[in-house]
């Protein structure tokens, strides 16, 4: 892809002085957010810490209402708020904290330097508008091309997402795509202004399995080709096991587990990311009975206090029920765990 | 029904919406009455609302209550006397006390008002239920049967059916603004049943083989019920307003009968010479509107799990 | 889309007929019960029967099912039908003109005070209702919410009487007393009611009378709306594109948000035609309205079926572009 | 399908060339149909006492108007169902409700499947008002008591409300609620699909325990061949309304012969990391064609690598070929690793 | 007879004097909707308003003594008060040219009587001799058969003697008869105007005063410009144009009024006089009316046919109060049948037209007691009746201590025809306005036997015969000895309870110099004068 000149603002380019391209691209530094709800606080994000590097793909995995759409749409600065509110922490893009920069600031660095897949492409597009229409809009705001240079974009977009016939459907309606395919138009739209990071918040949970490798295929094609990093947000551990570099484990709200992906399949070291290997079914192996993790994901108003999954836990001790929460135990180069028996759990 | 409630009509997508949200998806909807309860006593406006009407209603069912004089027993000679000790709200045209009228005027504004909603609710209600339910035919008939009646143009068509009857009592108006109200309950009705229709707990009932006597009743009327209870609760509102507006246009109530629409139609010409024969019957009914629109705005918000 | 509109179309006819025999049925039933009203234009004096005689053939009155309680009169419904396919609605009662130059000659100023009131409703309606749906729960959001119930709750023709005695009269006579004060203004905004000299100006209280339930109800569904829009995950997507907000708002947020609202107005601009029968009394307007309220009550019936026939077939026809309409918003519809 | 001597009891349902096709109508005034969508176009089946059918597919593919037809939720177009030998179609309306007794679904997706307005109690008791003559008035709280029990719940919770519960806990409800009669079989249409991973074992679990216990027979749909591996003892390949291939776990797992089945099965994810890139993938073309407009000949071989022009004009049978020991409804079939294979 | 089924309330007294103010101006006159333009149809209040300044007739009314005058009649005579001669002024045309002559009149007079025409003002020509042969009834009422065509189309008893004379042979004598000819029923019609009578009443083709400019903008004004071809008295044109505008509701029309949007207005509402009286006061003009309220009583029902029950009842009635109460003492209390501003008028001809509770019970001791059930007191819905029938109930209770109940449901139509049909069970509300400045528009019609708008059906042989002597009386003062006569007898017999005579309350504004009222024929708007600039 060509870039046209981008259109500077001296706000934009002193944003871009500040940028330090030596630091990682985004690293998230004790996040918390809390949800105003009229049962209380519901503490989403409890102290999420990882690192992205450069040209990584970091899976941040997790049960239903762990905190990951929480925690990327943070990232990207989308949050409702309210009802959502960032009470603590950093997001520090290439070494500048995004949180605290102005709204313009903030407004410019989307799409540009971070861009998000959402997993519901259906109404995560707008239904009416054409899809060549909601492509073009982003070259036409943030690159001031005309109607026509962004309609050729955006046709040229549909190519690189391999959309058959993209002259045509550059003019069709969302609903008038399959899921595939929306899923794909969704990833122009991110990579359109090509990003430095892509945020992929379950990519792929509503599609079939055939479709599900066409589109994951795709992203990681895309992913080299432009040299981005990946956080990709789901909860298949298969998918996990494929594409990713390196986990984030995520449970209430909390990393419990950050590892290199290899590590975390052959030798868990939290309780959690073990049980939840043991429980599930893989279509390579005629398992046994299947292990269960006991109880349910804690309450987000009200959770237990020290380390959140003692309730469910067959390694809690006394400590692991009082706070403070266990820290994150170094468990080996890259590698950490919030849990003060990790060493028990990695050996048996 | 023109002036009177389109606040229910055309609120409708937003209700129907949220009857299949309430109906299905979230995991919250099941919730939906006793978490709308906590919600609503919280809420001052529907708690003041609720207490407004309490009282109006106690006004209608027991006038003895809030005054022991006959409002029919009238001085000639104190006509349009202000306000003044022993009566608060003056003296009307005829001499007669305006507090009692207006305590003994709230029975017929209310009983028709709230003879209208049952009524509507009642046919509207059922009618809707069918044709969402049968679909095919019967929904094409009753479909196009409320769009006759929702072609009239409300005020128009209550002239034309009160005009027709001639006899303007509590239960020909009544009947009239079911008729002519019916429709949106219909609608409301059979868009939740619709939507509540292909749920799989009606489809799980079904496969144990429930009849569709059951299914209605047990398993879609009571979920279809809420957006349905909104609007009824506005539209009671609505015709509480709309006898005072057919009295005016001279198709209302008749006296001796003593309502609020009459009281004010009476009295709109004194307003300059004696204003608070106008004020204090107004101040009533609007205020009973409000409440009656204020509740059903709450009770929207509280059922309506994207409102909060 | 083609299809869509012709289904639509077809499926408008039973309706209008249903309604006109609705109609029909009705003006015949009263007739049956209460009379010959041709009896009441000689008042306190009692006509002679070669009198009855010739003004009831004149007006189509002295059909026998009419004498008969129940009768559905189709043939004379038959007739009606033909005639009214010749723009023939029948003469009226008192003076005895023929209906459809009655509501010719009304029909003009109904439209005139509907625009009116259409205009106001949509501009400040959708205005009110896209600022309190922004900021939900805010203080601008309270603000509409108490204001628009405040207006549906007060009875219209309260609320025109007070605006015609206290705004036009009472504020316009002290406007009228200063000379220098342009004219316009004083005895054209603010007359007491329509005034041939001033055909539109005079009629823009009435319509701002006529147009503020609707606004109350527009800006009502046009915050309902906008609220359920703004937490839609398609705006999410615009806010991750890192589009300004205003285009987030009015592109994306209001485009979608506009289509309820903008089928609702179209049904309004139908109800507004027919609903002015209060405004129009109170405000002196010689439209439909008030024709109609007036013949209603002297039991002129082919001038209110006329009306009414009328004003139903604005309705409808209301809806069905309306429909169509909506079809065009939003492409889901567009290509079923 | 072949009748292989089986470990399993008789057989309690079979379909014969079952088919349900949805009218598509045009027309204004006088609708006339303009085709079909073919959701279910010709499938045979059958299942054995105590036995699991897993039925696999893709979205659309007529998995749940299988389930639905079997549960009786829809009349067949053309074909027949035959539940412990008695053709339903044949089955008096009077004795249906009895016949019917025999044959319950668990829904896909328990936020939906339960009725919010009414208690765990009311929901499992159901059945008994509809079928009162399965357990007398008197026995039934207990008896609700019982199933609510038996699938893990807390009897006390009896009278609680569905939103009081979580997910898995509202599936049990669902399952409680369908072993109210004491069927033989159970319908589950993508019973866990819905579920967290760390739930969805606990309700797998359940069911086969139910299974060991009453000696159920289950129909078991997903769309996630992982958990299906682990439940059925045999399966059904559906594509395009059809079923493609259908075997014992093993067989269709371990050898697969229809170039639909090994694609479908190479696509998934596996959770080892160890074994990425290693995995023979097929990555497949395009989408699922409309149902409505299905290729002629084979319905894959839009979308198959093997296609060629006979599988344009011959519809391949579902049927045992030569190298293979199950049947597969490809001209080509032939046995490809694709599990756990390591090119 | 002015058909109103709104509470009676005004119309006419002598206005100002005739000094002549100076010319020219725009009048804006309140106005309602007429029926027609037509004068053989027009005969309501707001028809006639109009009609009478685009047409003029044979006979006028004095302006400041109500007295008929010649107009266009040289003269009016008669013998024997059956034959009479009408002798034609000259040189009068219509505005399309043709002239005002004795074609002009019959053929306006044929018109109106031929029933299949169905004008409204057919009913003045009754008294015409060979009426009956133009009207026939249908055979069978409402049924299939159509009702044959009259036997005549001309009226026998009109004879054209020249282009300036005609002859009018009456049924029976009627020595009132010039004296009605003032009414806009008995005005000329142009031949182009019976031609195409439909067009003529959207653009009437007059011979008055003044001529329509435009057309008749329905329901929203009519304006009318001096005519130049008019001959008569030019004080009869002062305003070069009058505006018309036409309001559907009184309120609506008084805050036009207040806001300066209107020079007259004739009838102010009656919930606001008092108001207007304090804030207008000076331009606010008063003078007793002609339109009568009575409640009439059934006699065809057996508890009203004593006498003394009849006196009893209207025995305890105070009007003043009432009027005081509910009309801000907007009408004069009746104490006799006819009008206070008729000639032959006299206070207190109704001894039991006073409110006397304690003879009132005791005429009905007297007459055995009520022997009724609960009184039914009726009245037309829609316009405010129930108000003062409430009070009347509760006057009747506490004299007699006879309960009531009231019946106010009934749409005027049906009311009419619930009279027609003599099916009130109690007392009913009704009113009347004269047709013609003789105090037997007040007797005959109403209780006369047969009489058309005799709804008590009373019937006394004394009181026609004395009808009849009156008419056939050889001057108007003998008519009017013999009609007093038969009101006494009225006073005596009850048939119906007067109630109060209506006032007028008129408005103008300061731009209006000169104000004039016609006690017979209403605002002279023609001869109001306005401040010149
Ligand atoms: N607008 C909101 N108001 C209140 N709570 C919210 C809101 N949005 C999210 N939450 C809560 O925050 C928690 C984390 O939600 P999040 O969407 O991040 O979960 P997730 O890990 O992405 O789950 P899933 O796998 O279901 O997408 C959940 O418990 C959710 O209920
Ligand atoms: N009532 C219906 N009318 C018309 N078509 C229908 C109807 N129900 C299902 N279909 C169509 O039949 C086909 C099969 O649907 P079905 O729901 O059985 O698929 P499925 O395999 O269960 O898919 P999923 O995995 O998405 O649940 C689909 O193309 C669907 O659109
Ligand atoms: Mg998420
Ligand atoms: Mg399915």
């Amino acid at each position: 892809m060509t870039t046209e000149a981008p259109v500077k603002s001296p706000s934009t380019a002193r944003f871009l002085s500040q940028l330090d391209m030596t630091a990682p691209p985004l690293e998230v530094r004790n996040l918390h957010v809390e949800f105003h709800t009229t049962s209380g606080e519901a503490h989403a994000v409890n102290g999420m810490n990882f690192v992205l590097s450069q040209g990584e793909t970091r899976a941040i995995l997790g049960e239903s209402g762990s905190g990951k759409s929480v925690t990327a749409q943070a990232i990207m600065g989308i949050l409702d708020s309210p009802p959502a509110k960032i009470t603590h922490g950093e997001i520090l893009y290439r070494g500048v904290d995004l949180l605290k920069l102005s709204d313009e600031d903030r407004r410019r660095v989307r799409a540009n330097h971070i861009a998000m897949i959402f997993q519901d492409a259906l109404s995560a597009l707008n239904p009416v508008f054409t899809v060549g229409f909601q492509l073009g809009e982003l070259f036409r705001k943030h690159r001031g091309m005309s109607r026509q240079a962004s309609k050729a974009k955006a046709i040229e977009l549909l190519d690189m997402v391999k959309i058959p016939a993209a002259k045509q459907r550059v003019n069709d309606f969302p609903h008038q795509f399959s899921g595939g395919m929306r899923q794909r138009v969704m990833i122009a739209m991110a990579l359109a202004l090509e990003p430095e990071i892509l945020i992929a918040d379950e990519p792929t949970t509503a599609l079939d399995v055939t479709v599900q490798a066409q589109v994951m295929g795709l992203l990681s094609e895309l992913q080299r080709e432009h040299n981005m990093s990946l956080i990709l947000i789901t909860h298949d551990m298969g998918v996990v096991a494929d594409v990713a570099d390196s986990i984030s484990v995520m449970y209430a709200g909390r990393v419990v587990e950050d590892a290199p992906v290899a590590d975390i399949y052959a030798r868990p070291a939290h309780p959690y990311t073990k049980a939840l290997l043991e429980s599930i079914p893989r279509v390579d192996l005629k398992g046994q009975e299947l292990a269960v993790i006991k109880g349910l994901p804690p309450v987000l108003t009200n959770i237990p206090p020290g380390c959140a999954f003692h309730p469910r836990c067959r390694y809690a001790k006394d400590n692991c029920k009082v706070p403070p929460e266990p820290p994150h135990y170094d468990v080996d180069v890259n590698r950490v765990a919030a849990c003060h028996y990790w060493r028990e759990v990695i050996e048996s | 029904m023109s002036d009177l409630i389109p606040s229910a009509t055309s609120d409708e997508p937003a209700l129907q919406s949220s009857s299949s949200e309430g109906a299905g998806a979230t995991g919250g909807t099941a919730s939906l009455w006793s978490d709308a309860r906590k919600q609503l006593i919280r809420n001052p406006i529907f708690v003041i609302s609720s207490l407004y009407i309490l009282v109006v209603s106690s006004m209608a069912l027991f006038p003895g209550l809030w005054t022991d004089q006959d409002p029919r027993n009238c001085i000639i000679s104190q006509s349009r006397k202000p306000p003044q000790d022993g009566h608060p709200f003056g003296f009307n045209i005829l001499g007669c006390d305006y507090y009692s009228h207006a305590i003994y005027g709230a029975q017929p504004s209310l009983s028709i008002a709230i003879g209208a909603t049952v009524g509507i609710v009642l046919i509207g209600g059922t009618l809707g239920l069918l044709a969402g339910f049968y679909g095919g035919w019967v929904d094409t008939i009753i479909s196009r049967v409320v769009d006759i009646f929702l072609s009239l143009p409300f005020l128009l068509g209550a002239l034309v059916f009160l005009t027709v009857v001639k006899v303007q009592n509590i239960l020909t108006i009544t009947m009239v603004l079911v008729i002519l109200g019916w429709t949106t309950i219909a609608r409301v009705m059979r868009g939740a049943v619709l939507s509540a229709k292909n749920l799989d707990y009606v489809l799980a009932a079904r496969s144990l083989g429930a009849g569709n006597l059951r299914i209605m009743l047990r398993h879609i009327l009571p979920n279809a019920i809420a957006p349905v209870t909104v609007l009824a609760t506005i539209a009671l509102g609505s015709f509480v307003a709309a006898e005072a507006t057919l009295t005016f246009l001279g198709v209302g109530l008749q006296p001796p009968e003593e309502s609020w629409g009459i009281m004010i139609t009476d009295h709109q010409v004194y307003f300059l010479e004696a204003p608070w024969l106008l004020i204090f019957p107004t101040t009533l009914l609007i205020g009973t509107v409000l409440s009656f629109i204020l509740m059903g705005d709450a009770l929207r918000d509280a059922l309506d799990p994207k409102m909060r | 889309m083609g299809r869509y509109v012709i289904r639509r179309v077809l499926q408008f006819i039973p309706t209008v007929l249903g309604t006109m025999f609705l109609l029909h049925y009705l003006t015949s039933l009263g007739i049956q019960l209460t009379g010959n009203p041709v009896r009441a234009l000689f008042g306190d004096r009692t006509p002679t029967p070669a009198m009855m005689a010739a003004l009831s053939e004149r007006l189509n009155l002295n059909d026998p099912c009419l004498t008969q309680t129940g009768n559905p009169c189709i043939g004379l419904f038959g007739e009606r039908l033909v005639n009214i396919a010749q723009w023939d609605f029948g003469i009226s009662l008192t003076g005895q003109r023929e209906v459809t130059d009655i509501i010719g000659a009304a029909l003009p100023y109904t439209i005139r005070i509907a625009l009116i009131g259409f205009v106001f409703e949509a501009f400040v309606g959708i205005l009110a209702g896209v600022l309190a749906g922004l900021r939900s729960g805010g203080f601008l959001d309270y603000f509409v919410k108490i204001s628009t119930t405040l207006i549906i709750a007060v009875p219209i023709f309260v609320l025109g009487i007070v605006i015609r005695e206290f705004v036009a009269v009472k504020f316009g006579n002290q406007l009228r007393a200063d000379p220098n004060f342009p004219e316009i203004i004083s005895r054209g905004f603010l007359a007491a009611g329509y005034k041939p000299d001033y055909p539109w100006a005079s009629l823009f209280i009435p319509g701002l009378v006529l147009g503020a339930t609707s606004l109350a109800v527009t800006a009502r569904l046009t915050r309902t709306s906008m609220v359920e829009n703004v937490r839609a995950d398609y705006v999410r997507t615009a806010r991750a594109k890192g589009l300004m907000p205003r285009r987030i708002t009015g592109v994306h947020t209001l485009r979608n948000s506009l289509i309820p609202v903008v089928t609702s107005l179209g049904v309004d601009l139908g109800v507004l035609m027919g609903g002015a029968v209060v405004t129009e009394t109170i405000f002196n307007v010689p439209g439909i309205g008030r024709v109609a309220a007036q013949s209603a009550r002297t039991g002129d019936a082919s001038v209110v079926i006329g009306i009414v026939t009328l004003a139903a077939l604005i309705f409808l026809v209301a809806n069905l572009l309306v429909d169509i309409l909506y079809a065009v918003l939003d492409p889901r519809i567009r290509y079923e | 399908m072949t009748d292989t001597p089986s470990k399993f009891g008789e057989v309690v349902l079979e379909t014969k060339d079952l088919r349900k096709h949805y009218p598509l109508t045009q027309g204004i005034v006088f609708k006339k149909q303009v085709g079909a969508v073919r959701a279910v176009d010709g499938v045979n089946i059958q299942l054995r006492r105590g036995e699991t059918l897993g039925v696999v597919g893709e979205s659309g593919c007529g998995k749940s108007t299988l389930a639905r037809l079997l549960v009786g939720l829809e009349q067949p177009t053309d074909g027949s169902i035959m539940l412990k030998g008695k053709d339903l179609s044949k089955v008096s309306s009077r004795d249906m409700r009895s016949v019917r007794r025999n044959i319950q679904m668990v829904m896909q997706d328990p936020y939906t499947s339960l009725n919010p307005r009414m208690t765990v109690g009311d929901i499992i008791g159901e059945p008994f008002d509809i079928h009162p003559e399965v357990v007398p008035k008197k026995g039934r709280i207990a008896r609700v008591r019982e199933l609510i029990d038996l699938v893990g719940l807390n009897a006390d919770h009896i009278n609680r409300y569905p939103h009081q519960f979580s997910g898995g806990q509202r599936q049990r409800i669902g399952i409680a609620r369908a072993l109210a009669l004491n069927p033989e079989i159970i319908v589950a249409d993508e019973p866990v699909s819905a579920l967290d991973v760390s739930i969805q074992a606990q309700v797998v679990n359940l069911l086969e325990r139910l299974q060991d216990e009453f000696g159920l027979a289950y129909i078991f749909i997903a769309h996630d061949l992982s958990v299906v591996r682990h439940i059925a003892d045999r399966v059904a390949v559906m594509y395009l309304g059809k079923v493609v291939e259908t075997g014992n776990e093993d067989e269709i797992y371990e050898h697969t012969t229809h170039p639909y089945s090994q694609a479908l099965l190479s696509a998934v994810p596996v959770p080892d990391p160890a074994l990425r890139g290693l995995r023979d993938q097929i990555i497949l073309e395009g989408d699922v064609p409309s149902p409505a407009n299905p290729p002629s000949g084979c319905r894959f071989r839009t979308r198959c690598w093997k296609a060629q022009e006979i599988c344009a004009q011959e519809e391949p049978p579902l049927m045992v070929r030569p190298g293979s020991e199950h049947p597969s409804a490809c001209h080509f079939a032939e046995e490809r690793q694709v599990v756990g294979a390591v090119s | 007879a002015c058909s109103s089924s709104e509470t009676p309330t005004d119309t006419k007294t002598s206005g100002a004097g005739a000094a002549a103010g100076q010319k020219g101006g725009d009048l804006r006159i309140y106005a309602t909707e007429p029926a027609f333009l037509l004068p053989t149809a027009g005969d309501d209040m707001p028809s006639i308003n109009v009609i009478r300044q685009l047409y003029r007739g044979l006979v006028k009314y004095n302006a400041e003594t109500g007295e008929a005058e010649m107009d266009l009649a040289e003269s009016i005579e008669s013998s024997d008060q059956k034959n009479w001669t009408v002798k034609l002024k000259t040189g009068y045309t219509f505005e399309n040219g043709e002239p005002v002559n004795a074609d002009a009149f019959i053929r306006a007079w044929n018109y109106a009587a031929y029933s299949p025409n169905a004008q409204n003002n057919a009913y003045f020509m009754s008294r015409i001799a060979g009426i009956d042969e133009m009207s026939s009834s249908d055979p069978d009422g409402d049924g299939p058969k159509e009702a044959p065509e009259p036997k005549a189309k001309e009226l026998s008893g009109l004879k054209k003697v020249s282009d300036t004379e005609f002859t009018v042979e009456l049924k029976d004598p009627f020595a009132g008869f010039p004296v009605t000819m003032g009414y806009s029923g008995f005005f000329p019609m142009a031949d182009a105007c019976l031609k195409d009578t439909k067009a003529c009443n959207e653009t009437p083709i007059g011979n008055g005063p003044y001529k329509i400019e435009g057309a008749w903008e329905h329901n929203v004004g009519i304006t009318l410009v001096r005519s130049d071809t008019w001959k008569g008295d030019a004080n009869d044109a002062m305003a070069d144009k009058l505006s018309y505008r036409i309001f559907a509701d009184d309120n609506a029309g008084y805050a036009a009024y207040q806001a300066g949007e209107i020079d007259v207005m004739e009838a102010v509402p009656s919930a606001r006089y008092k108001e207007a009286k304090a804030q207008y006061g000076d331009t606010l003009f008063e003078a007793p009316g002609d339109t009568f309220t009575y409640v009439g009583l059934p006699l065809y029902r057996d508890e009203f046919k004593d006498k003394r029950v009849r006196q009893a009842l209207a025995l305890s009635i105070d009007r003043q109060p009432i009027i005081d109460a509910v009309f801000d003492g907007r009408f004069t209390a009746a104490t006799g049948f006819v009008s206070p501003t008729f000639d032959g008028f006299r206070p207190d001809v109704c001894q039991y037209c006073k409110a006397d509770p304690a003879k009132a019970k005791q005429l009905l001791d007297e007459a055995g007691g009520w022997k009724g059930d609960k009184l039914v007191l009726w009245g037309n819905a829609g316009v405010g009746h129930e108000k003062w029938l409430q009070a009347v109930g509760d006057q009747i209770k506490a004299a007699l201590g006879i309960d009531y109940e009231i019946r106010v449901n009934l749409q005027f139509p049906e009311y009419l025809a619930t009279a027609d049909a003599k099916k009130f069970t109690g007392p009913f509300r009704l009113g009347w306005g004269p047709d013609y400045p003789v105090i037997e528009t007040y007797l005959k019609p109403l209780y006369g036997t047969g009489g058309s708008s005799n709804n008590s059906t009373y019937t006394n042989p004394e009181f026609d015969k004395l009808i009849t002597e009156g008419d056939s009386a050889a001057s108007v003062e003998e008519a009017i000895a013999k009609y007093q006569a038969a009101e006494d007898i009225l006073g005596e017999d009850m048939p119906v309870i007067p109630m109060w005579f209506g006032k007028v309350a008129a408005l103008y504004s300061t731009n209006v110099d000169k104000f004039v009222f016609n006690k017979i024929s209403d605002v002279e708007y023609g001869k109001i004068t306005l401040k010149q600039k």
